[in-house]
């Protein structure tokens, strides 16, 4: 099956490819396209992993929502861009040599003889008939029915966070309170002030 | 699945409704009566541990028992660390009304997230699957995240915020690395599959080792232990008084018992390998937390160095693998939780309005401003120092025996060795509190609440020590020891 | 009133004595202070006679009685107790006589004094503390008397606590005091190691136990184990009875008030030595080499000290130097084991030497407390009785027949020239020359103070303290609580020897006591040419010993009473001479450049170098340091910056997996 | 012939990559944000592997709430975000540098 | 009187809890808080000595033993008994806590109710030290102790106080965690946490040298021995006089009882093995800071150099027993050390007590500790000088007086052991009576050159209470020690026979 491995290929190196730009971009909002487009090659290697729900999910929640935030508080936020990416390159260097080891010991444990070969992993079967995402959602309401419940709190926790975080009542700023403008008295805002009458000039 | 089994989750789902109770209420409270807010939380910690203690009251079979298709267990060690985190987390909300109040900052928010994060924190100790450990450390951090940007008005708060989320997420994308190789190794996610899946795959494939390795790496972010341990005190300084209390009192349980979860009741067969890790990760957490701290002069800083110290005391317990070494463990970390509250209310009872009491130099002269609370933290240093007869000596004295059987005695000897020079640091502020002038005349006064539970807190750490013998045997028992 | 209860009484009188004169001072007032003092004194001297009686004419069995046990540890006994025989009775007669003579001398000679009282309790307690040591049945009690005399003498030297030189004579006086005790109580400890225990009774019992014994104490040396034990016990001898070279204290002690040097450095206390080491003759019999070594420190203590005298110009001091001088002589004595001569020459020397030394302070008194001979000079005219009675103590003490020196010095010689141990021959010698020394510089003494011109001036007005050669009065005999101590020492002085020398030396009476090997038995041999004291001194005409002391007398009537100028021109003549001896051989230079600031040099270098610099400041507070620097460096790498912190985790991870998986 | 190992070492490599991006990056906090993102999804890749090649779908549940706290994940890191640059005004890594020592 | 009743208990709470309750007394009240002391520490005294008169002397079985348990999980007891080592250190530790009370009766002004309870609450945990049997408990009251003494130091010291108590927390507390790691092994080894069972554990050799010196690093600190001593001399100066008494009266012995309790009993073959060790150690101890003491210009820190030279004599008699045995057939003379010892402990309270004591009465006029302001005070104050100079003489072990005794038996002890030993502790006689009496002569003796010493009264009813009774105290036991050393024979007899036994099985571990 060449055309799997083709494209096994072909998504991998630009969805790499995509994910170095997103780290050495110039802009956030290249990088933050390049992310959308490291999503998508993801997408298309869980598809040929018959993933196809958490595909779709990923496009859709993270193309579509997370995404979308991103590049709108990339916007909101007026950023000087020409000094932020300094000094990227003076620990490029180290920076490679320390990545490069990394990869080194987990390719060397991925590769270890014999480890994730056939043998050990013989080659998936492939369904033509049932769907991945029926299954899915048949175990999201049985057996991780708690998980399942605790994501929506987490989902709600961030919701009170970010609202927490960022919604700002100001003390300072003028609010309109009509129920209190209706209940105003007379003597809240009249004051009679007894003058004496000025004397006469030259009496 | 049974429906009574569902009971098991009982106080989860409690606090789950109560913080939802909270945030809705809040909503129709004008400023002046947010006290109910605090009232509710109380209660809502009081009925919490009311049912956790009822709980098995359906029967035997519960005491112990599994639950939501095995990704949920409760037992003795779960109830015990929650009855504490009740306890710890009351105490906690109490400084911490008064030190909201002080520094303008009362609202619902704090309530809600902290509940949501303590419900994060149930999870987790109650987990008994990758995916629940991984959901309940998620739940608390990202409740705990808002907790630290907290006042949105500083800058050192988004700061310190900014860094734990960028760090804390970093970590747990290697937990999750390391879980994807455990699951790839054993094929499951349930903790007990996974027991039995190393058990029958020996201790030599370089597959499970590589995702310990991993998870390792994750707890130790979570305990804040060395190399890992970089977050701790920048958000400990960052983060208002009142969150800081709350990091370094509740989650260190919980990060115990995912502790535990992860490496014994999952990966126990490959404690040789774990225990050598978490022996050089704690013997260097002993020995920077504690040399760093000597340098500070900020005590919100001093005391997370403190921590990193002491988590390392609590990995110590860890390493001979017995139920007495989970034991220590456990106990120690119960003891730290309620040592740091006691130390960080003391900060927040001397925060004066709007100002945090943060430098060590504002408690100079507290003897003379007010001898019981000079003496309640003087008791809390001692404590943490390790100096009997304060409760930490006890625990101190746990955690070495655990290493001296692990036979380690060179590391106990190194521990020892360190925990005098951590001594120093926490004798400063004695110096400071006794034999020093104090620099303000100002009366120290707080609710009746607050002192209440501050001399609660402080009298416990002798009241421990001197009857040390139960908490030690609660501990020991929940490890049927 | 049965005996232990009398020799209960003995010293605990001058202790209760002491304690309410000391402690009660203020309330008893002056007179009190002296009247129970003398009173408890006298009644010991009393009974002490009674004692000395009972022994003596009334055959009374010599008493072994132990008092209380001290303590129990290790099995041994460490007791309390009193052994009386010959030799203790008359030490305890002869301690508390010259005892009561100085506490009525005393009545006078401090009269002004505002320590008064205490003074008195200081006499009363230095009373208990010598009876102690004397009476004691073990080497216990026997330090203990040993130290608490010492005591007494530290406090009673300095006296007179507001002078300077007072005090440091007492500091002096105890430290070399307690080198001597250094060597003294490790012979009490070789004691306890070779017999188990401290009893005089079971000691000598089992002396012969250690005989042939021997131990290497430095690689390559062997010694004799009973010559270790016995110099040992001697160097705590060389301290109290201050022989050279732990003499040095002993002229310096002549800052303390006149009635002391008398009583404590003249009469008693520096005998104890002697005492000691004759009553340790069974131990000192078996090792000859012990022996020779006492003979020769005493032999060079006698010429060399009487030679200091005759240059020193302070009366008191002159006087000390014979003392040294003459305790030399007691310790040729025992050198030769001549015990009970030793014994026999301390009893008559304490008489006319505390006679002696009261005459001087008799002259002190009337001189205002001027010692220096050189303002002296025709006293005899004013003070007669005091005058008088200085000629008794001199002849007694240059060794004039019939008096009282003597006999108890000829019989020494003798038993040097009759002795064959080891250097007995330069020992002799020593003693020969020692006698014309003696005469010279007593007769110095008695011309340079009673005859010739008043070197002295009287101005009535010279204020309280005039310069040196003016006295405020014109100089008159002391009261009679002064002289009659004289005259009552001066009694004895004369007669004892006369009437004693044969018993004591010659008719075995201290034989209970003091142990003579039949082979060193000297005073048998010169008993065997003893025809009475009569013959004896007139025998005397014909010896050397006499014609030196002629000579001696000679010289001085020469020098100091015809031709003064001779004596100037002979010191410049000898210059080289004079100042060696002026400044006493350079002992206490010695000891000062030597010992002391070397001491105070290797102090000040173990503690700033080795305890402030190396342990504390390089130690204990480098290590402080050590932490506090490390502690700066290590926060360092809390550098604030994120990548930094992500950094480290990734370098934590990488490690760790190379450790655990790749390796 | 796909084996499990080349799936896993894509996943390796975007995780160096996404690892290496946060120590890299010294000037942009957003930057971080999206390795985190990189991160997480280096590791579904795992799961998802896994989970294929075991034939067990436990995997890709994990998967699933791993997508859900992400989303949750970035909007609180953007929340925080949001605060930092109101406070700063900044959100140069470089410049997070207040707390230290 | 029975043992039924817990009489250790009541000696260890009733000061602590009094010390509790004068704290509650509070800052207004400072009558109130010095009488309640004054009885509580009385009481404490009282019952101390119904204990010396109850106690059993015929036998080395623990006395007036309690046992409950107090941590199941891990066998410790909460369990207490006396023998003849430790009744003479109790008694002189509530002694103590009746003298330091008095002592700071005018001179403390600051925060009294704390200072008294301080005290309190230390002597309670000492006597714990002394009677606790169970190690972990033992540990607990030999570290607690440490926080009292800290805060006094602290608060009521001199200028450099900081310092110096800091550096006592520190050095001492370095000591004892080497000591618990010891501890600990044992507890693991032999599954009880009772020092007697330890007593009778074999343990091989080399297991025992590190328990050895697991011990020895914890006692010698504390002792304090050469060349751990330096916290003293700083801790002693800076500390107000009821701290310096208690430090060295007390405080001190603690590293004595500890080698007796734990050192010998438990590790007797490493201890015979490494007696050299300690010997040197004591040997250098008694004539080097014999040297360093006599250069002193401070007169606490004199007195504190001579406490470390004086301590130096209960270590060389503690382990003279091995060279006694070595080297002569009977063992005579290895009691005698012993014993010796414990005099030496005891008396050395009573004396280095009464000298800081008399440190404190002068400092209290004068403001000052140095030898040179001084001169003449004789002259002044004759009451204080005569005091003085005796516990000075008592100080150079003079005979008569209780610093004799001990070193005396020591001295005996050490030539039965080898013939230079006893030399070099000998020395002490000179050196002792170097610094003691030239600070005499240069403090007490002499014209009053300063004039604030031409000022100074003599001692008032209190002091002159306080230091007639030690002087009792010092002239009872030189007098008659042997009430004081027959209680402790049946216990020395016993340890020296259990000394002789080899623990180690030389075939197995």
């Amino acid at each position: 099956m060449p055309i799997i491995e083709i494209l096994f290929y072909t998504f991998s190196l630009v969805m790499l490819a995509a994910a170095v730009m997103v780290i050495s971009s110039r802009n956030p909002v290249y990088s933050a396209l390049f992310l959308v487009l490291a999503f998508f090659s993801c997408a298309a290697i869980w598809l040929l992993l018959e993933a196809e729900f958490l595909a779709i999910i990923l496009v859709l929640v993270y193309v579509g929502a997370v995404m979308v935030l991103f590049l709108f508080v990339v916007m909101m936020l007026d950023i000087n861009l020409a000094p932020l990416k300094e000094g990227f390159t003076r620990y490029l260097p180290v920076g490679i040599l320390v990545a490069a080891l990394m990869a080194i010991e987990l390719l060397a444990v991925v590769w270890a003889k014999g480890r994730f070969d056939l043998g050990g992993f013989p080659q998936p079967v492939r369904h033509a008939e049932d769907y991945n995402t029926t299954e899915i959602g048949n175990w999201l309401y049985t057996n991780y029915l708690l998980p399942f419940e605790v994501a929506g709190v987490i989902l709600l926790v961030a919701i009170i966070a970010a609202v927490a975080l960022t919604l700002r009542q100001r003390t300072e700023a003028k609010r309109q309170d009509v129920s209190e403008q209706v209940r105003v008295t007379r003597d809240e805002r009249v004051r009679l002030v007894e003058m004496k009458s000025e004397p006469r000039q030259g009496s | 699945m049974k429906s009574s089994t569902m009971l098991l989750a009982a106080p989860e789902f409690w606090v789950l409704v109560m913080a939802c109770v909270i945030l809705c209420v809040d909503l129709f409270l004008r400023e002046e009566r947010r006290g109910i807010i605090h009232m509710l939380a109380i209660v809502t910690l009081i009925f919490a541990a009311i049912i956790t203690l009822r709980v098995d009251a359906g029967g035997a079979d519960m005491r112990s028992a599994l639950a939501f298709n095995g990704s949920f267990i409760r037992d003795s060690m779960g109830d015990v660390l929650k009855l504490f985190n009740y306890l710890v987390l009351a105490i906690v909300f109490i400084y911490a009304k008064f030190g909201l109040r002080q520094s303008r900052m009362f609202r619902a928010d704090f309530y809600t997230l902290a509940l949501f994060a303590l419900l994060g924190i149930m999870l987790l100790i109650s987990a008994n699957s990758l995916v629940m450990i991984y959901l309940g450390l998620e739940l608390n951090s990202l409740a705990t995240y808002a907790l630290v940007a907290y006042d949105r008005d500083s800058r050192r708060g988004s700061e310190a915020a900014m860094k734990y989320f960028v760090l804390g997420s970093m970590a747990s994308g290697m937990l999750l690395y390391g879980m994807s190789m455990i699951y790839g190794a054993t094929g499951s996610l349930d903790l007990a599959t996974i027991a039995e899946a190393v058990a029958a795959a020996g201790s030599d494939d370089r597959l499970l080792i590589f995702g310990l390795v991993f998870l390792v790496v994750g707890l130790a972010f979570k305990l804040g232990v060395v190399p890992f341990h970089m977050w701790v005190p920048d958000v400990y300084q960052g983060a208002p008084v009142v969150t800081t209390l709350f990091i370094a009192s509740v989650p260190k349980m919980a990060a115990f018992a995912m502790a535990f979860r992860l490496l014994e009741t999952g990966l126990g067969g490959l404690h040789n390998d774990w225990a050598q890790m978490l022996g050089v990760i704690a013997l260097l957490s002993i020995v920077l937390g504690n040399l760093a701290a000597i340098a500070q002069t900020n005590i919100k800083r001093m005391l997370a160095y403190s921590t990193i110290s002491h988590m390392g005391f609590v990995l110590m317990g860890f390493l001979p693998g017995t139920a007495i070494g989970f034991g220590a463990a456990m106990y120690y970390v119960i003891v730290y939780s309620l040592m740091s509250a006691a130390a960080f209310g003391m900060v927040i009872l001397l925060s004066a309005r709007g100002v945090e009491a943060e430098q060590l130099e504002d408690f100079k002269g507290l003897n003379q401003r007010d001898g019981w609370y000079a003496a309640i933290m003087a008791m809390v240093m001692f404590s943490m120092a390790g100096v009997p007869v304060f409760v930490g000596f006890f625990a101190k004295w746990l955690v070495i025996q655990a290493a001296i059987e692990a036979g380690l005695v060179w590391l106990a000897i190194i521990a020892v060795v360190f925990s005098v020079v951590g001594a120093f640091y926490y004798l400063r502020v004695v110096k400071l509190m006794y034999f020093d002038e104090p620099v303000s005349e100002a009366r120290i006064q707080a609710p009746v609440d607050f002192r209440a539970a501050i001399s609660f807190n402080g009298v416990l750490m002798l009241g421990l020590g001197i009857f040390s013998s139960s908490l030690i045997a609660v501990c020991m028992a929940s490890f049927g020891a | 009133m049965s005996l232990k209860m009398t020799l209960l009484l003995i010293p605990l009188l001058p202790l209760a004595a002491a304690v309410i004169a000391g402690l009660l001072g203020r309330q008893v007032g002056r007179a009190g202070a002296h009247w129970v003092t003398i009173l408890g004194v006298s009644a010991s001297f009393f009974l002490s006679a009674w004692v000395l009686y009972t022994q003596v004419f009334g055959n009374a069995e010599s008493v072994n009685m132990s008092i209380y046990t001290w303590m129990v540890s290790d099995g041994i006994r460490f007791e309390i107790g009193f052994l009386v025989d010959h030799l203790t009775a008359l030490m305890m007669t002869v301690v508390t006589f010259v005892s009561l003579m100085v506490h009525i001398y005393t009545i006078g000679y401090m009269a002004q004094d505002p320590g008064y009282q205490r003074f008195f309790s200081y006499i009363a307690l230095f009373t208990f503390s010598m009876l102690m040591l004397v009476m004691a049945n073990n080497f216990l009690q026997l330090f203990f008397g040993w130290e608490a005399v010492g005591l007494v003498s530290y406090l009673l030297i300095g006296f007179w606590y507001k002078r300077e030189s007072a005090i440091f004579a007492g500091l002096k006086a105890f430290l070399v005091n307690r080198v001597g005790d250094f060597g003294f109580l490790l012979g009490i400890a070789a004691i306890l190691y070779s017999f188990g225990t401290l009893d005089y009774a079971e000691v000598f019992g089992r002396s012969t136990e250690v005989v042939g014994k021997s131990v290497t104490l430095i690689p390559g040396m062997e010694w004799q184990w009973i010559t270790v034990i016995c110099v040992c016990l001697f160097i705590g001898a060389m301290g109290k009875s201050a022989q050279a070279p732990l003499h040095v204290w002993l002229p310096d002690s002549m800052e303390g008030p006149t009635p002391i040097s008398a009583l404590i450095h003249a009469a008693t206390m520096v005998t104890a030595g002697i005492f000691m080491v004759a009553r340790m003759s069974p131990l000192f019999e078996l090792s000859d080499a012990a022996l020779s070594f006492v003979m020769l420190i005493g032999a060079f203590t006698a010429l060399a000290m009487g030679l200091i005298g005759i240059v020193q110009n302070d009366i008191k001091r002159v006087i000390a130097y014979s003392t040294l001088s003459q305790l030399g002589y007691m310790t040729v004595a025992l050198g030769v084991s001549a015990y009970s001569a030793a014994i026999f020459h301390l009893m008559t020397h304490a008489f006319f030497k505390a006679l002696l030394f009261l005459g001087a302070g008799s002259v002190i008194i009337a001189l205002h407390h001027q010692q220096d001979m050189r303002y002296m000079g025709g006293l005899r005219k004013q003070m007669p009785i005091t005058w008088l009675t200085a000629w008794v103590g001199t002849l007694a003490l240059i060794g004039f027949p019939f008096l009282s020196g003597f006999y108890s010095k000829d019989a020494i010689i003798e038993a040097v020239h009759a002795s064959t141990r080891f250097g007995a021959g330069a020992a002799y010698w020593a003693v020969l020359l020692g006698v014309l020394v003696t005469a010279f510089y007593s007769f110095r003494l008695l011309y340079l103070t009673f005859h010739g011109e008043p070197r002295y001036r009287v101005d009535v007005g010279a204020g309280a303290h005039p310069p040196d050669g003016i006295v405020q009065h014109q100089p008159h005999e002391s009261p009679a609580v002064v002289t009659v101590p004289l005259v009552l020492l001066a009694i004895p002085s004369v007669l004892i020897g006369y009437l004693t020398i044969e018993p004591v030396l010659f008719g075995g009476w201290l034989s209970d006591a003091i142990t003579v090997l039949p082979k060193n038995d000297v005073l048998a041999t010169v008993g065997e040419h003893f025809h009475g004291p009569a013959a004896m001194a007139t025998h005397a005409l014909q010896t050397a010993p006499f014609w030196l002391m002629i000579i001696g007398f000679a010289l001085a009537t020469a020098f100091y009473l015809f031709r003064p100028s001779l004596a100037a021109t002979l010191r410049q003549k000898l210059p080289a001479l004079h100042r060696i001896l002026y400044n006493k051989y350079y002992f206490d230079e010695f000891y000062q450049k030597v010992f002391v600031s070397r001491i105070v040099q290797i102090g000040n270098g173990l503690w700033k170098g080795a305890d402030a610099g190396l342990i504390d400041g390089w130690l204990v507070n480098g290590s402080g340091r050590l932490m506090g620097n490390l502690a700066e460096r290590v926060r360092l790498w809390q550098s604030g910056y994120l990548f930094h912190y992500a950094f480290a985790m990734i370098v934590g991870l990488i490690g760790i997996l190379a450790i655990w998986v790749i390796l | 012939m796909l084996t499990l190992a080349h799936f896993l070492t894509l996943g390796a490599l975007l995780f160096c990559l996404s690892v290496a991006g946060i120590f890299l990056n010294r000037k942009n906090v957003i930057i971080l944000l999206m390795c985190i993102e990189l991160m997480l999804l280096a590791v579904n890749m795992n799961f998802v592997a896994f989970s294929s090649f075991l034939g067990n779908l436990d995997g890709q549940v994990f998967v699933f709430f791993i997508l859900t706290v992400a989303a949750a994940e970035a909007a609180i890191g953007l929340a925080i975000l949001v605060v930092l640059f109101r406070n700063r005004h900044t959100i140069n890594v470089a410049e997070l540098d207040d707390l230290k020592g | 009187m029975t043992t039924s009743w817990p009489i250790l208990s009541l000696l260890i709470w009733l000061p602590i809890l009094g010390g509790l309750a004068v704290m509650m007394v509070g800052d207004q009240r400072a009558s109130l808080a010095r009488l309640l002391a004054l009885l509580v520490s009385a009481l404490t005294f009282l019952l101390s000595i119904m204990l010396f008169a109850s106690f059993d002397r015929m036998t080395a079985a623990m006395q007036f033993v309690e046992r409950s348990p107090w941590i199941p999980n891990f066998d410790i007891f909460y369990s207490l008994g006396v023998d003849g080592f430790s009744v003479p250190l109790i008694m002189l530790t509530a002694f103590f806590g009746v003298i330091v009370i008095v002592a700071g009766w005018e001179t403390i002004e600051k925060k009294v109710h704390q200072y008294l309870a301080a005290f309190l609450i230390m002597e309670g945990l000492m006597i714990g030290v002394f009677s606790a049997l169970d190690a972990l408990l033992f540990y607990v009251f030999f570290e607690a102790m440490l926080i009292p003494m800290f805060l006094v130091i602290g608060m009521w010291g001199g200028p450099r106080r900081v310092y110096a108590t800091i550096k006592f927390f520190l050095y001492t507390f370095l000591g004892s965690v080497f000591m618990l790691v010891g501890l600990i092994y044992l507890y693991l080894q032999s599954g009880s946490w009772s020092i007697l069972d330890w007593h009778q554990l074999p343990l091989s050799l080399t297991v025992q040298k590190w328990l050895f010196f697991g011990f020895l690093a914890a006692f010698s600190v504390k002792i304090p021995m050469w060349p751990v001593h330096t916290w003293l001399p700083d801790a002693h100066v800076e500390a107000p006089t009821g701290g310096s008494v208690i430090l060295a009266a007390i405080m001190l012995k603690i590293g004595g009882y500890g080698f007796i309790r734990f050192s010998l009993p438990i590790t007797p073959d490493a201890a015979a093995a490494l007696d050299w060790l300690i010997i040197s150690l004591s040997l250098i101890a008694v004539v080097y800071i014999g040297f360093v003491a006599l250069v002193q210009e401070d007169m606490k820190k004199l007195i504190a150099y001579s406490s470390i030279s004086h301590m130096g004599f209960v270590t060389l008699g503690m382990f003279l027993a091995f060279a006694i045995f070595r080297n002569t057939e009977g063992g005579r003379g290895a009691a005698l050390g012993v014993e010796g010892a414990m005099v030496q402990m005891i008396s050395h309270g009573f004396v280095s007590g009464a000298l800081f004591l008399c440190v404190g009465v002068l400092y209290d006029r004068m403001h000052s500790r140095m030898i040179a302001d001084y001169g003449g005070v004789a002259n002044r104050m004759p009451w204080f000088a005569a005091l003085a100079v005796l516990f000075f003489m008592a100080n150079s072990g003079l005979p008569g007086t209780s610093g004799f005794v001990g070193e005396f038996m020591v001295i005996l002890a050490a030539f039965q052991a080898n013939f230079w030993y006893a030399f070099l502790a000998a020395l002490t006689l000179i050196l002792g009576a170097a610094y003691s009496l030239w600070l005499v002569k240069r403090v007490i003796f002499g014209e009053i050159t300063n004039p604030e010493v031409a000022k100074l009264k003599d001692v008032n009813a209190r002091e002159a209470l306080l230091l007639g009774t030690l002087a009792a105290a010092v002239l009872l036991v030189g007098l008659w020690p042997e009430p004081l050393v027959n209680l402790m024979h049946a216990s020395v007899d016993q340890l020296l026979q259990h000394i002789q036994q080899p623990k180690f099985n030389v075939t197995g571990i």
